[in-house]
């Protein structure tokens, strides 16, 4: 086990590596830069004024000079300081960071909790009325732009309702559980839960109906499988042969896709950090863009990248503890 | 004799299919005593595994039975509620499947999957007793090194140990009818016959009644004390195994024989039976061997002939007016 | 010794045309599924809707007339069949704008699919034949697309070439490659094990001509049934990239960029989402229940 | 002629008129000021009084960047890092300027040097004193390349400052400076203290210290931006909130949810209520909803560089081929004014001359002056626009209008980044302007040959010459007419093709008293409270 760890992450740091470079040779492609964006909305500022400020920022000099010096500051976990704000750009996603991973970890959790028994469900009733309503939530699930949930749930919710708050962030909802259960301050719980409760809605919706689609097909598979049937051969009473032996099997397809869905959030997360005014890592890279913020660029590229191997490496371990078979070879 | 522990009387299992009604047993009697095994022989897709499969109530949608009755230990399994079938299953009735490697779960150690059985049908027995009789199970066997194995998965046995297994759960609590569905096709040839050996020596042992399942008549011709030969969803032939290999009476049946490698002759020439399996969505009029039947006339093609019993050997039955 | 007689009968079964058999099936088993036929009923209205567009739309959809600004739709008060979906912020025509922007955000989807699919479907079946360090690199360049965050590439990407069709177009696909290519080296890996390529390659054919003679052929059925699902994503995708701007150019009507820009006024007029939301759900619709038809019918595990 | 001859009394009289226009001209048009609530007196910067306060909450449609004021150029910090520092001087609500952390001040060195006289007493918010000293420091700290100050050009000709007494301080420019008080009123510009700046490094910017009216109280990701009331100010009345959030909403729905939803109490600077919500807020009866002319301008430009706009036939066909008012109706719901020449009305100088130069809509004379110049129907041609929605939808109704006379216009509507580096390589036909400035001299950035916003690329000599000589003319009459004769020979030329003048607005809810929208489409935030 520890040498694949090794191996994984050997992988992973080469990726990166060429990532961090792919982003470097881009930037370097993308007509305009830091100063031309400052420019844009004063016009006061003259040719020379543009031409001593990119001096001053370090901007002139060669890609690759920059590069070899970024991978060596970000070893040393240096990952540069932000053009536009002017604090280390790791400072910037620190402070961000928490807010995205919270909100995919819960729409993650929302989805998965909803697209489970869905799932399973509409495996064992195949082609009854209960698929056909799964596959109907399903297809509108996938079918709706998640902005436009986003802001429906606003005016319903918020504005018409007045039950839950239109948009922010109030804070760690992890962070209030332990409060909550010591001190009994569920009140405390549920001021900070409002608000994660429609952007999760809103990003979990289209994953929601995904993985009730993955699960429900992964399940089919399942449960037409020798060991299913050798199980209810066995008189194993069927709630037990469909949660230890066929779901258990029918999760290992599915963990992979999660895994890769956990990446497509981060970035994914953008849409909904937009509408819920969320402050995330997706609007501070979208805005590192538009603004040509190359160091801050980079960083979010990289800690996206990392982040997204970290966890698809955790669900490799975790699928040698699922799935016997893996730990060995 | 008393009344026989197995009586199956004209069982219909149907299919819906995008393609149409699958008629996967279209009427099937056979009846079968303690201590007895019977082989159940055919061609892919002739409907004798959905007959074993019938037998534990194993249908499942979009399959169901269409008709017809099955009695075990004088009483009706057809309509049995499936909290009733459930206590019977792996308990009075069990199953040792094909292809050992996809009958055990992966993901859960063999000494689990056979204590799941004690767990179910015996929840008074303790901890320790159930894994005693999990030790004892596998070394009977035939499992060295019965207690370190248990803890194993299966991943980590080869296929003859696997399907060793498979008759540990099957054996587990002495039931009285063990339908095995072709437990050795899976199997190297060396392996199969040891398979075989222990299926034969534990079942005299016990007492138990087996029905075979299996496409080899070789592994019938072994194993088997009657055999009845399936074609299309029915039987067209049975009776005592010996007398159905030596004298066959239908076309069918004949073909396998002839069609089937000798190695006592092996310049004997192989000859395969012409044509294919019918659509069972879409059987032919009539017979339904005609199409490939040497010896076919006019009439096969009107009624579909009923099994009857020849007049040399009342236990020998057909199901061919050409032959009967 | 048992396992040659059955199977020597199947295997000496008559090798008819296998491709009118085929058809014949798939014929068969699209009139016996209500799913399928829906599906296909839906799909071909909105394609023949797409093509026979400038016969179907009633106006220009460019045309701005201050009179049909946020005119309501045909059901609501003060609207009328002349507008049967009422009018948008620009006083166009939203049946119009639905009727052509199908062409858009329909091209955008098929083309994405076609050539993401046929990308990696290529790449996957080589990484999966040749294995080695073809394979390596070939999935190590899978790894790199997947970890790369997708919207920031797309962003870039767009920065880079600028916004428009092909850019979308070109962003999307190099997402969405990556799917098949998975799917398809673990397909080739396993129909690399089978005894007619090993047959293939004992006799003497090269490695390019297994791969497409044998080994692609063979993963077609998984592609087609992953293409037909992502096309409804695809669709999905152009309205999200279209809400952060990087949309197909105006005056180009698009369902996404209709959706996008509706979102402002889906208070005063909420007609303006509901229309092109509604054909969006209606073709993902359609494509689901064929894609689920269809899999169904290759999946021969499916029938039993 | 020369400005550093004039005298001192008389430059400083120029430097104000140079802001006082700015004023008259911006009243002039809405009122400027809106009274709120049963016509309440005037707020101005009265005195603190009993039951005033509670915490004002902002929603805004960007985020500020950096708090520390000499690292940023983006208006929404500006409009922040205005209630935390104190620049030397102030601009009012009408624009006016006012005394700062400097109680009154005098030209010397023939106009080249500035003395400020500081008040007395003034402390930072960390309680080091706002003197002569902290002065100096700042504008070393400006000038300095590590600081690497985006805003350090609003300073010009700037060469430094000395240190006089305690509370006197000399600015020396290297040569006489009119624009002076734009980059002086800036906080840019403001005084900072030497302590906290040094003890933060690059945590400043987040930990923002200065000795204006509000006190910074944090800033994070999930509150916002907080500042609360500072009572020790003392460069004018102590404000009347007694805090002040500042949220960030990027999605304009969200955004006017917040605010119907009383989860904010205003919505105010840049796009913050977008021109869309308008008719939506104006139905509201809970919501005050201000308006007020902006220094801005939207307009086509054409690129003289580029076949066929070197011919004026086209240039003036498609001038006539738009209508203003529908251009207007559909952009921005009404909510503006149409714009006859290269300023809009709202920033002084502007030429009344240009109305009688109009290019009046006229479809038939636009297609007619095509095919005098030779261009058959069909003609293509492309145009560059940012992709900022009220901005593109003007493209959109552009576009059509111009297939009015067979005009074929591509569109390519580009995020900032690529529209201001694409647009400067000049390979588009049009350019769509939109500009917010306060001067005149716009017209040097935008139409000189030398100017760094010029997107028509035309070099005309005779331009220039009136550019360059507006820049230096110090007599306002004579500045005027010069500036006259620069818009007519524009208009004559069709060198733009001017749209219209859009509007700031700002939205409050109806427990907000005292708010007035400023001049930079802020709010007055030192004089507006909450009652509960």
């Amino acid at each position: 086990m520890l040498p694949l760890i090794i191996k994984r992450i050997a992988y992973a740091l080469v990726i990166i590596a060429g990532i961090a470079f792919v982003v470097s040779a881009m930037t370097k492609l993308v007509p305009g830069d830091p100063v031309d964006v400052m420019a844009a909305g004063n016009p006061g500022m003259t040719e020379a004024d543009k031409a001593r400020l990119r001096t001053q920022l370090g901007l002139d000099r060669p890609m690759l000079d920059q590069y070899v010096s970024y991978l060596g500051n970000a070893l040393r976990g240096d990952l540069g300081t932000s053009l536009r704000q002017r604090v280390p750009a790791a400072q910037l996603i620190l402070e961000r960071l928490p807010a995205t991973a919270e909100l995919t970890l819960w729409s993650m959790v929302l989805a998965l909790s909803v697209a489970t028994p869905i799932g399973i469900v509409t495996a064992l009733r195949r082609d009854s009325p209960i698929d056909t309503a799964g596959t109907v939530v399903a297809v509108v699930g996938v079918s709706t732009p998640s902005f436009l949930l986003g802001v429906l749930l606003i005016l319903l919710f918020s504005v018409q309702l007045g039950w839950l708050p239109a948009s922010g962030y109030k804070g760690s909802v992890i962070a209030a559980i332990p409060k909550a259960i010591v001190d009994g301050r569920f009140d405390l719980l549920w001021q900070k839960v409002r608000y994660f409760l429609l952007p999760s809605v809103s990003l979990a919706f289209g994953l929601m109906a995904v993985n009730a689609r993955l699960i429900r097909s992964a399940m089919i598979e399942t449960i037409r499988q020798d060991y299913v049937q050798f199980a209810r051969a066995k008189g194993v009473p069927p709630r037990t042969v469909v949660l230890k032996h066929a779901f258990r099997n029918a999760i290992i397809p599915v963990i992979t896709m999660v895994g890769l869905q956990l990446g497509n959030l981060l970035s994914g997360a953008i849409v909904a950090e937009t509408v819920f005014a969320w402050p995330g890592i997706g609007r501070l890279s979208v805005q590192a863009i538009t603004t040509r913020d190359y160091p801050l660029v980079q960083a979010t590229v990289l800690i996206t990248a990392v982040l997204f191997v970290g966890m698809n490496l955790i669900i490799d371990l975790l699928y040698q503890i699922i799935d016997p078979r893996m730990r060995h070879g | 004799m008393s009344t026989p522990l197995l009586q199956v009387h004209d069982l219909r299992v149907e299919y819906a299919s995008p393609r149409g009604l699958v008629r996967a047993v279209a009427g099937v009697s056979l009846s079968l005593d303690r201590n007895r095994i019977l082989g159940l022989v055919g061609e892919s897709g002739c409907g004798k595994s959905t007959v074993g499969q019938a037998l534990l109530g194993l249908i499942q949608p979009p399959g169901r039975i269409a008709g017809g009755d099955i009695r075990f230990e004088n009483r009706s399994l057809v309509g049995l509620p499936e909290r009733e079938m459930r206590r019977l299953r792996g308990n009075r009735l069990s199953m040792i499947f094909q292809d050992p490697t996809a009958t055990l779960n992966p993901v859960m150690t063999i000494g689990d999957q056979i204590a799941e059985l004690f767990r179910w049908h015996r929840p008074r027995m303790r901890r320790k007793e159930v894994q005693t009789r999990v030790t004892e199970l596998l070394e009977r066997v035939g499992i060295v090194d019965a207690d370190r194995r248990s803890r194993a998965y299966p991943h980590e046995l080869s296929g003859g140990m696997r399907q060793r297994v498979v008759i540990a759960c099957a054996l587990a609590l002495d039931p009285a009818l063990i339908v095995a569905d072709e437990p050795t096709t899976a199997l190297d040839v060396t392996v199969q016959a040891q398979i075989l050996d222990l299926i034969r020596g534990l079942q005299a042992e016990h007492g138990t009644a087996v029905i075979l399942v299996s496409h080899d008549l070789g592994v019938i011709a072994e194993t088997c004390d009657d055999v009845a030969v399936m074609y299309a969803g029915r039987i067209v032939e049975s009776g005592p195994t010996a007398e159905v290999l030596a004298r066959p009476r239908h076309p069918y049946t004949a073909g396998l024989i002839a069609s089937r490698p000798s190695i006592t002759a092996p310049d004997q020439v192989v000859r395969p039976i012409p044509g294919t399996v019918p659509d069972l969505a879409n059987p032919p009029v009539g017979c339904p061997f005609h199409p490939r039947c040497v010896r076919a006339v006019a009439g096969c093609r009107e009624g579909i002939p009923a099994l009857s019993p020849t007049r040399e050997e009342p236990r020998h039955a057909v199901a061919c007016p050409l032959a009967a | 010794m048992a396992d040659s007689t059955l199977s020597q009968i199947a295997a000496t079964a008559p090798t008819e045309s296998v491709h009118n058999v085929a058809r014949n099936q798939f014929l068969k088993a699209l009139r016996r599924s209500p799913k399928g036929l829906a599906g296909l009923l839906l799909i071909g209205m909105i394609l023949i809707g797409a093509a026979a567009a400038p016969a179907l739309a009633p106006y220009d959809p460019a045309q701005q007339v201050l009179g049909w600004r946020f005119l309501p739709p045909v059901w609501a008060t003060g609207g009328g069949w002349d507008h049967i979906l009422g009018g948008d912020n620009l006083g166009r025509d939203i049946f119009s704008r639905i009727v052509v922007g199908a062409r858009t955000s329909l091209a955008v989807a098929i083309i994405v699919v076609a050539l993401a699919a046929t990308i990696g479907s290529l790449l996957g079946a080589v990484a999966g034949y040749a294995g080695g360090i073809v394979d390596n690199l070939i999935m190590r360049l899978v790894d790199f697309l997947l970890a790369f965050p997708f919207l920031l590439l797309a962003l870039m990407i767009m920065a880079i070439l600028g916004p428009g069709f092909w850019t979308m177009v070109l962003a999307l696909s190099i997402a969405l490659w990556v799917n098949y290519a998975r799917v398809v080296r673990g397909e080739a890996l396993r129909i690399e094990q089978m005894e007619f390529v090993e047959a293939a390659r004992s006799i003497g054919v090269p490695g390019w001509r297994i791969v497409l003679g044998h080994v692609l052929p063979n993963v077609i059925p998984s592609v087609l049934v992953l293409a037909t699902l992502e096309v409804a994503l695809v669709i999905i995708a152009e309205a999200a990239l279209s809400f952060l701007g990087l949309g197909v150019q105006p005056p180009t009507p698009s369902w996404g960029k209709m959706i996008s820009e509706g979102r402002d006024f889906l208070y005063d007029a909420p007609w303006m989402v509901l229309g092109p939301g509604l054909v969006i759900l209606m073709t993902s619709v359609g494509i689901n229940l064929f894609g689920d038809f269809l899999r169904d019918f290759v999946d021969p595990r499916a029938e039993r | 002629m020369s400005l550093d001859r004039m005298d001192p009394q008389e430059f400083l009289a120029l430097t104000y008129a140079h802001a006082r226009q700015n004023v008259l001209s911006r009243r002039s048009v809405l009122g400027g000021f809106v009274a709120l609530a049963g016509a309440m007196a005037l707020p101005g910067r009265a005195a603190f009084a009993e039951g005033r306060g509670g915490t004002l909450r902002i929603g805004r449609d960007q985020e500020p960047d950096s708090l520390d004021p000499q690292k940023t150029l983006i208006a929404v910090s500006d409009q922040t890092n205005n209630w935390i520092y104190e620049p030397l001087v102030r601009l009012d609500v009408d624009g006016k300027v006012v005394p700062g952390l400097a109680e009154r001040w005098e030209a010397t060195d023939n106009n080249k040097t500035i003395v400020f006289h500081l008040r007395d007493g003034v402390t930072f918010h960390d309680g080091s004193p706002a003197d002569a000293e902290a002065c100096v420091w700042t504008t070393q700290r400006i000038m300095d390349p590590a600081t690497a100050s985006p805003s350090s050009y609003l300073l010009g000709p700037f060469d430094k400052a000395e240190v006089v007494d305690r509370l006197t301080v000399i600015y020396r420019f290297k040569e006489p400076f009119v624009p002076l008080w734009i980059g002086l009123s800036s906080p840019s510009t403001a005084i900072l203290p030497r302590k906290s700046v040094e003890a933060l490094g690059d945590q400043f910017g987040r930990n923002p210290v200065g000795c204006g009216p509000f006190r910074f109280a944090g800033w994070a990701p999930d509150t916002g931006i907080k500042l609360v009331r500072f009572d020790d100010y003392k460069c004018g009345p102590v404000a009347a909130a007694d805090e002040v959030q500042f949220l960030y909403f990027p999605e304009d729905s969200t955004r006017i949810a917040a605010l119907e939803t009383d989860e904010i109490d205003v919505l105010a600077t840049g796009q913050a209520v977008p021109v869309d919500a308008v008719r939506r807020l104006r139905q509201n009866s809970d919501i005050q909803l201000l308006s007020r002319a902006r220094q801005g301008l939207r307009a086509l430009v054409f690129n003289l560089n580029k076949a066929p706009f070197d011919d004026i036939r086209v240039r003036q066909a498609v001038c006539h081929a738009i209508d203003r008012e529908k251009v207007l109706a559909f952009a921005l719901d009404g909510n503006g004014q149409i714009a006859h020449g290269p300023l809009p009305t709202t920033i002084p100088g502007y030429s009344k001359a240009v109305e009688a130069l109009d290019y009046a809509y006229d479809p038939a004379k636009a297609k007619a002056l095509l095919a005098e110049a030779g261009q058959s129907a069909g003609l293509k041609l492309s145009m560059i626009t940012s992709d900022m929605p009220p901005i593109r939808r003007t493209a959109e109704i552009v576009q059509t209008e111009l297939r009015g006379i067979g005009i074929e216009l591509e569109i390519q509507s580009l995020p900032v980044g690529e529209w201001a580096s694409l647009s400067s390589k000049g390979e588009h036909h049009i350019f769509f302007m939109a500009y917010e400035y306060n001067d005149a001299d716009i017209l040097y950035a935008a139409l000189h040959s030398q100017g760094s916003y010029n997107r028509s690329f035309r070099k005309d000599a005779a331009l220039d010459k009136m550019l360059e000589a507006q820049r230096v003319a110090f007599d306002p009459a004579a500045r005027q007419s010069l500036l006259d004769d620069a818009q007519a020979l524009i208009m004559r030329q069709a060198y733009w093709a001017p749209l219209f003048e859009p509007l700031n607005f700002a939205a409050l809810s109806s427990s907000v008293r005292d708010a007035a929208l400023r001049t930079d489409g802020d709010i007055s935030v030192d004089s507006a409270w909450i009652e509960n």
